[in-house]
């Protein structure tokens, strides 16, 4: 028995209990403790995060022929230390007073689900990051599916069930995606496991290089939201109960590109993809993936921008952010995949720590409408601390630890000589300083409601996991090197050179990194400036809020004075035409052709004699299996195909 | 009857502290407040026709460190130039509320002074220093930007000799100006900023501030206290 | 038709009607009297048949000696390009705080704001007009202003206090037996 | 030890002395304005008579402690910020962050001036930190695209890397005349002056962000306002003009550079947010991109 073998049986015997308990009070401490304990398992692990060698499963299944087997490597360290610690502070947030209102308000039941939810998506996650093959990636893959779909569909809202069922196609359509992949995989190189794919590679074509990376992208990239597949996300998220939208914002979307690492960077390694030139064009298949990375970074970002809904606004954030790890990953040189990798940690910490925010000012005043908000910094101090250090910490500026993943990737930008992949990171960059000062500016800023006059600061149970993040966010960002060892663990293990880092950051002759330093300077920055401010003025006196400048008007709580609505008018006068929704559009457009196509078979299948179909599909039934008996049952069914693409792309 | 020719402000000069560099630091405040005169033009009437000339190349206000501000947060100075109607006096009143202190008022043209040619309007307020304690009147029917230029180098003498207190009237003195406030938009008056909170703040109560009109106002009036930031689960 | 068409029909059909008084001063200036009672139905015919579309302005005239108000009503017709005043008079009513009429708002429009301006400034009461809140005089609690009976400078002198400027130069040529020379007449104060 | 003393001082001296220049900074600007205005402008002390009679002031309102704090962090910020400009004799920790770390840096005081700003509770200022912030993403990218340009030019994120390279051969000004042209270009809404000050447009939201701001408050604007233009003026030298190798060169290169500018914005009406932002994302980026084309 490895330690692997006592995180997975435990956290599936935890599943078990709390399954069985979902419906009594104690279900809430159980959790905690599942997730504390899970996390002591993670440590005791902790040698991966320095490099140690791979941790197997004793627990292996002979499928076909092929050997399925589960271990850790670093990189996997590394994912499941966030998503369980995550789960931890989660189950926190979600066990005190926001358990109490939220059974009022709902159930007993309906709570005990979200546990049971959270508990699954935990265990099925750390399934898939154990994964040590194609095949048990893929019954990972399905697992994380299907406990996300759980768990969004247990908001019974109508916009909340059609996210959730508008999720649960792009995964099918992912998951197909990815069957095929593996089975192409299978049908290439005969093996499912890792390390002989990897041998087998060389012996590929690009052209069946780049099939598979498509079709590898495609699957991992609806999950982790990358344009064009980024529609489903912000809804489906942002409309899960609190807790579980703190959850599955912070790291549920990362798995796909923990399996994206695995298979394009690990098993296909990016030089090899690199080296596919698409034809007619500059590019290779790296640029394109950069790209698409690039790109993610920008679009949710402005769409984030426009959102009137704090919940949304944070979800959209979350797909744009998703664009800058891709980006770093996809860069292939050592700084850059770590500023990726390490964006997964730093994002889920801020991430987590802003929806938690979010969700306690809905805890409070029961909306997270930016139109119905504003002013409640007097009554919710450290919930607005908590908000606007993760702020900065999304927003990527010092001192917080968002800064130094994104400043990794913009070096590595820098030094790669990559121009307009550069813009477009600082383009996704400022757009989303713009939107998160909408945000804490709408909730937290400006005039309070008369009707929040009485708003109390969030119950201590959700205030002290949000102070743990905010705590993790600062201290990570003074002092990257702790992640940047496990990252650079990580590194390792998927066959990239590691970062050179200390505990500061890192040394570089050509201009390096040192938070510390940073840091410090800023802080005595500060202190000069609150020197200035304190010492050297008089005393000064606090006002209410109706003693404002109003050109000489007398202001009362009957007229709002108060700017939200409309936040960038003048900014969404110029590039407010250029939303053109011509994502959405297409959507519809898939969405009209397959039910005009099944309308057009139910129709035919009405008028014309059912006898007849049924005889003409088991005719066709016979006929495949006849003809797939007289082939080689290897390389038969694939080989055809990619043969006929090979001819059909010019070299 | 108020007189003009001296304005009857009975503002006591702050005390004199008795530290040396102390009183050398006041001196160089008081010198630099005499140098650096930020105005908020409360055009009432014709004479901020006047304003423009004073400020632009002509007679170039600004080579005297005085230079027009926009809100009354940020200004020093408040130039009431013409007549002030019942309507606008309220406004007027909100606007030097909310002037942060040392704060000096300049009324211009004959209007501020007695009416002027509006001395039979039942609408005009007359005298603008029963509302508010006024540093210096310049009077024409319009002065002449270099009169209000003189003005301003009165201002500035006073302010250099230490005897631009008139600001310190108002709070000492409240109840004096709530009253002749009172007494012309009814009892229900109030402004939003709350001056005995400031005057108590900042130590420039006496008794004077209270009174029969301070009362009348306690006994209407809209609470002022801030929102105090506050951690209460 | 024509401008002096339409001024020949509008005599015509003016001079058929009873009660009512008309005199042309010029090409394009009428001016009506009619008694209040029959004034709405005037109107009615002047912007349905006459092409008097347009009311200019409601102006009001205190008569105290006549114990009247006579309300003016201007209406401008765009094709005789013709002004129309309608004078009427109502009672005054000063043992009651309002003199009452009835409002033309259901004729023209705009008359709201007149109305409510004259309200304010006479203290007539319109009925069914739609708005009588304080317009322009939103902080005013005194009697109608510009109603004849109301002595401004006796509550200017009641209200306000007056600033003395008797400055010392002045003094000096008081002293000389000169300064401001003021007609015991002319002294108001 | 001598490195801590050395460092110590550096510390100390480095904000002060960005303080002296950018006082006389302002007043050049403010005689450049009345000189074009044919005034005789404002006399010598004036910036310092200015922000002692503010911060002299005997009453503040304050709207509650996010307000002070976001004058903390607005000075506190730019404070930081000069210790990372390398100036003549002193290079602070200009090794330890770099041209990318600076100008991230530097959106800390405006960061901290936004939530102050958003604390007051007027809608003007609200406005003018939304409008700011639309500046700001207007003219960073022209901006950034500089940055790239120049760091990829050096092929160092450096500061004091790229002087010492200019300062061995040629000014950078001489090599990327398009990216120095762009970057100029930038400088001007990066100062906030005229055509680019939409966010203060005195008449329309009462100055914006400065609507609520009064005595030291105020007073530690101006004093940010200083460091601003010293900010602007040495950064640019130093990445075009080859820094300065004595103080009287250094002074001369940051004061003209700061003149141009102020110039310009003078003699200028003023854009809409729109206008600016398209403006900012047609011109300049244009040029700066042709300009990173020759470089790479």
């Amino acid at each position: 028995m490895s330690v692997l073998d006592d995180l997975l049986l435990f956290t599936a015997l935890a599943s078990v209990a709390i399954i069985v308990v979902r419906r009594f009070a104690s279900v809430s401490k159980l959790s905690v403790i599942v997730y504390a304990l899970a996390t002591v398992l993670l440590v005791k692990m902790s040698a991966l995060g320095y490099g140690g060698e791979p941790i197997y499963s004793s627990f292996t299944l002979n499928v076909l022929g092929q050997n399925l087997y589960w271990r850790f490597d670093s990189l996997s360290w590394f994912f499941a230390l966030i998503t369980v610690v995550i789960a931890l502070f989660t189950s926190v947030f979600m066990s005190g007073a926001w358990a109490e209102k939220y059974c009022q308000e709902h159930s007993t039941e309906a709570y005990g689900l979200l546990q049971a939810a959270l508990v699954l998506n935990v265990l099925s996650m750390l399934v898939l990051l154990a994964s040590g093959d194609l095949l048990s990636l893929f019954i990972g893959w399905e697992l994380v599916s299907w406990a996300s779909f759980m768990m969004m569909f247990l908001n019974q809202d109508k916009v909340a069930r059609k996210a959730a069922i508008k999720y649960i196609v792009y995964a099918m359509a992912a998951a197909m995606s990815i069957l095929m992949a593996i089975a192409m995989t299978y049908s290439m190189t005969g093996s499912l496991d890792y390390v002989q794919i990897m041998q087998a590679v060389a012996h590929l074509s690009n052209t069946q290089i780049a099939l598979l990376v498509t079709l590898y992208g495609v699957g991992f990239g609806i999950k982790m939201g990358v344009i064009p597949f980024h529609l489903w996300q912000a809804a489906a998220y942002a409309e899960t109960p609190g807790p579980g939208a703190v959850f599955m914002g912070a790291i549920s979307a990362r798995m796909g590109l923990y399996a994206l690492i695995v298979i394009v960077v690990q098993i296909f390694s990016l030089t090899r993809v690199a080296a596919i030139e698409i034809p007619y064009t500059f590019l290779n298949m790296q640029n394109i993936l950069a790209w698409v990375g690039a790109l993610t970074t920008i679009i949710p970002t402005y769409i984030a921008l426009k959102q009137n809904d704090a919940r949304y606004l944070l979800a959209w954030h979350g797909v744009g952010q998703g664009g800058y790890m891709l980006l770093g990953v996809m860069i292939a040189d050592s700084i850059g995949t770590a500023g990726g990798i390490m964006h997964v940690f730093n994002y889920a910490t801020y991430q987590a720590a802003l929806f938690m925010a979010v969700t306690a000012v809905m805890f409070r005043t029961g909306t997270s409408n930016f139109s119905k908000l504003g002013g409640l910094v007097t009554q919710m101090p450290l919930t607005f601390m908590v908000m606007v250090v993760s702020i900065i910490g999304l927003a990527g500026i010092p001192p917080m630890n968002g800064f130094v993943s994104k400043w990794l990737v913009y070096r590595a930008l820098l030094l790669d000589g990559e121009p307009l992949l550069f813009v477009a990171a600082v383009i996704g960059t400022l757009g989303t300083i713009l939107s998160v000062y909408k945000l804490v500016h709408n909730t937290f800023l400006g005039q309070l409601r008369l009707e929040h006059q009485d708003v109390k600061e969030a119950p201590l149970s959700m205030l002290l996991p949000m102070l743990g993040l905010v705590l993790i966010i600062f201290g990570t960002g003074v002092m990257p090197g702790v992640v940047l060892d496990w990252v650079a663990a990580a590194q390792n293990a998927v066959g990239i050179a590691p970062i050179t880092h200390n505990l500061g950051g890192i040394e570089l002759a050509q201009g390096g990194l040192d938070m510390i330093w940073v840091t410090g300077v800023m802080f005595y920055g500060f202190a000069v400036g609150a020197i200035v401010f304190y010492f050297l003025g008089g005393k000064s006196k606090h006002i209410h809020q109706f003693d404002n400048y109003a050109g000489g008007h007398f202001l009362t709580s009957k007229v709002r004075y108060h700017y939200s609505n409309h936040f960038y008018a003048g900014l969404m006068h110029l590039i407010g035409g250029w939303y053109k929704d011509f994502f959405k559009k297409l959507e519809q457009a898939l969405v009209s052709l397959v039910s005009f196509l099944s309308q057009l078979s139910e129709n035919f299948y009405r008028s014309a004699q059912p006898a007849v179909l049924v005889a003409a599909v088991a005719f066709i039934a016979l006929w495949f299996i006849m003809s797939s008996f007289s082939m080689p049952a290897d390389t038969g069914t694939v080989a055809p195909i990619t043969q006929g693409i090979q001819g059909g792309l010019p070299k | 009857m108020s007189k003009i020719g001296n304005i009857p402000v009975n503002a006591q000069a702050g005390k004199k502290r008795t530290n040396p560099l102390a009183g050398v630091f006041d001196e160089l405040v008081q010198f630099c407040q005499s140098r650096s005169m930020f105005m908020l033009h409360y055009c009432t009437g014709c004479g901020a026709i006047e304003l423009p000339p004073a400020m632009t190349s002509r007679f170039d206000m600004e080579r005297l460190g005085i230079q027009p501000m926009v809100t009354p947060r940020q200004a020093d100075i408040l130039l009431v130039t013409g007549y002030v109607s019942v309507k606008t006096l309220k406004r007027v009143i909100l606007t030097y509320e909310q002037m942060q202190s040392p704060k000096y008022v300049i009324g211009i043209c004959s209007c501020t002074v007695n009416g002027g040619m509006y001395w039979q309007s039942y609408a005009t307020a007359k005298v603008l220093n029963e509302y508010l304690p006024v540093d210096v009147y310049i009077a024409g029917c319009m002065p002449r930007p270099e009169a209000v230029i003189e003005g301003m180098r009165r201002l500035m003498r006073n302010i250099e000799e230490g005897k631009g207190h008139a600001w310190k009237d108002y709070f000492q003195r409240y109840d004096y100006y709530l009253g002749n406030q009172q007494h012309l938009f009814g009892d229900d008056w109030q402004t939003p900023t709350d001056i005995i909170g400031e005057a108590r703040h900042y130590g420039l109560e006496t008794e004077q501030t209270y009174g029969e009109h301070t009362r009348i106002l306690e006994q209407h009036q809209q609470p002022l206290e801030p929102h105090k930031m506050r951690i209460k689960f | 038709m024509n401008c002096e068409e339409i001024n020949l029909w509008l005599d015509t059909l003016l001079a058929e009607i009873e009660e009512i008084e008309v005199t042309r001063k010029s090409e394009r200036r009428v001016r009506v009297d009619v008694p209040a009672s029959s004034l709405p139905a005037l109107l009615e015919l002047l912007k349905g048949k006459a092409s008097y579309v347009h009311l200019s302005a409601i102006s009001c005239v205190d008569w105290p000696d006549d114990e009247e108000f006579e309300l003016v009503y201007h209406c401008w017709s765009y094709e005789a390009k013709s002004l129309l005043s309608a004078h009427t008079r109502i009672p005054r009513n000063s043992a009651q705080e309002f003199a009452h009429y009835v409002s033309v708002y259901d004729i023209y429009k705009p008359a709201a704001f007149f109305e409510r301006d004259i309200y304010e400034m006479y203290g007539i009461y319109f009925e069914s007009s739609p708005y009588m809140e304080k317009f322009i005089l939103t902080e005013w609690n005194g009697p109608p202003p510009m109603r004849k009976d109301f002595d401004a400078e006796q509550y200017v002198n009641d209200t306000f206090n007056w600033a003395d400027y008797h400055p010392q130069w002045l003094q000096e040529l008081e002293e000389d037996g000169g300064g401001i020379a003021v007609r015991p007449e002319d002294i108001r104060l | 030890m001598s490195t801590i003393t050395e460092l110590l001082t550096e510390l100390f001296l480095m904000p002060l002395i960005a303080f002296m220049v950018g006082l006389a900074m302002v007043l050049m600007l403010r005689k450049i304005g009345a000189r074009l205005q044919r005034r005789v402008g404002p006399p010598l002390l004036q910036p310092i008579f200015d922000i002692v009679k503010l911060y002299g002031k005997d009453t503040q309102v304050s709207h509650g402690l996010i307000h002070d704090i976001g004058l903390v962090m607005a000075v506190g910020g730019y404070v930081a910020a000069e210790i990372f400009l390398p100036v003549p004799g002193m290079d602070g920790i200009a090794d330890k962050g770099g041209i990318i770390t600076l100008s991230y840096v530097m959106m800390v005081p405006s960061l901290g001036l936004a939530l102050g700003v958003g604390q007051c509770a007027n809608p003007n200022g609200s406005i003018g930190i939304s409008r700011a912030l639309t500046a700001m993403l207007a003219y960073d990218i022209p901006f950034i695209i500089v940055v790239f340009g120049v760091a990829a030019h050096y092929q160092s994120t450096s500061l004091v890397g790229m002087i010492e390279y200019q300062q061995a051969h040629q000014w950078g000004i001489f090599e990327m005349p398009l990216l120095a042209a762009a970057g100029l270009f930038a400088l001007q809404g990066m100062m906030g002056k005229q055509p680019f000050e939409i966010y203060v447009a005195p008449a329309e939201i009462a100055t914006g962000p400065m609507v609520e701001m009064s005595g030291k408050y105020m007073g530690g604007l101006f004093v940010m306002q200083t460091f601003q233009l010293y900010t602007a003026g040495v950064l640019y030298t130093s990445l075009f003009l080859g820094g300065g190798s004595n103080w009287f060169e250094f002074l001369l290169k940051i004061f003209v550079v700061v003149a141009i500018p102020m110039s310009v914005a003078f003699v200028f009406p003023r854009y809409r947010t729109e206008d600016m932002v398209r403006i900012m994302w047609k011109w300049p980026v244009m040029a700066a991109l042709i300009g990173i084309a020759f470089v790479l």
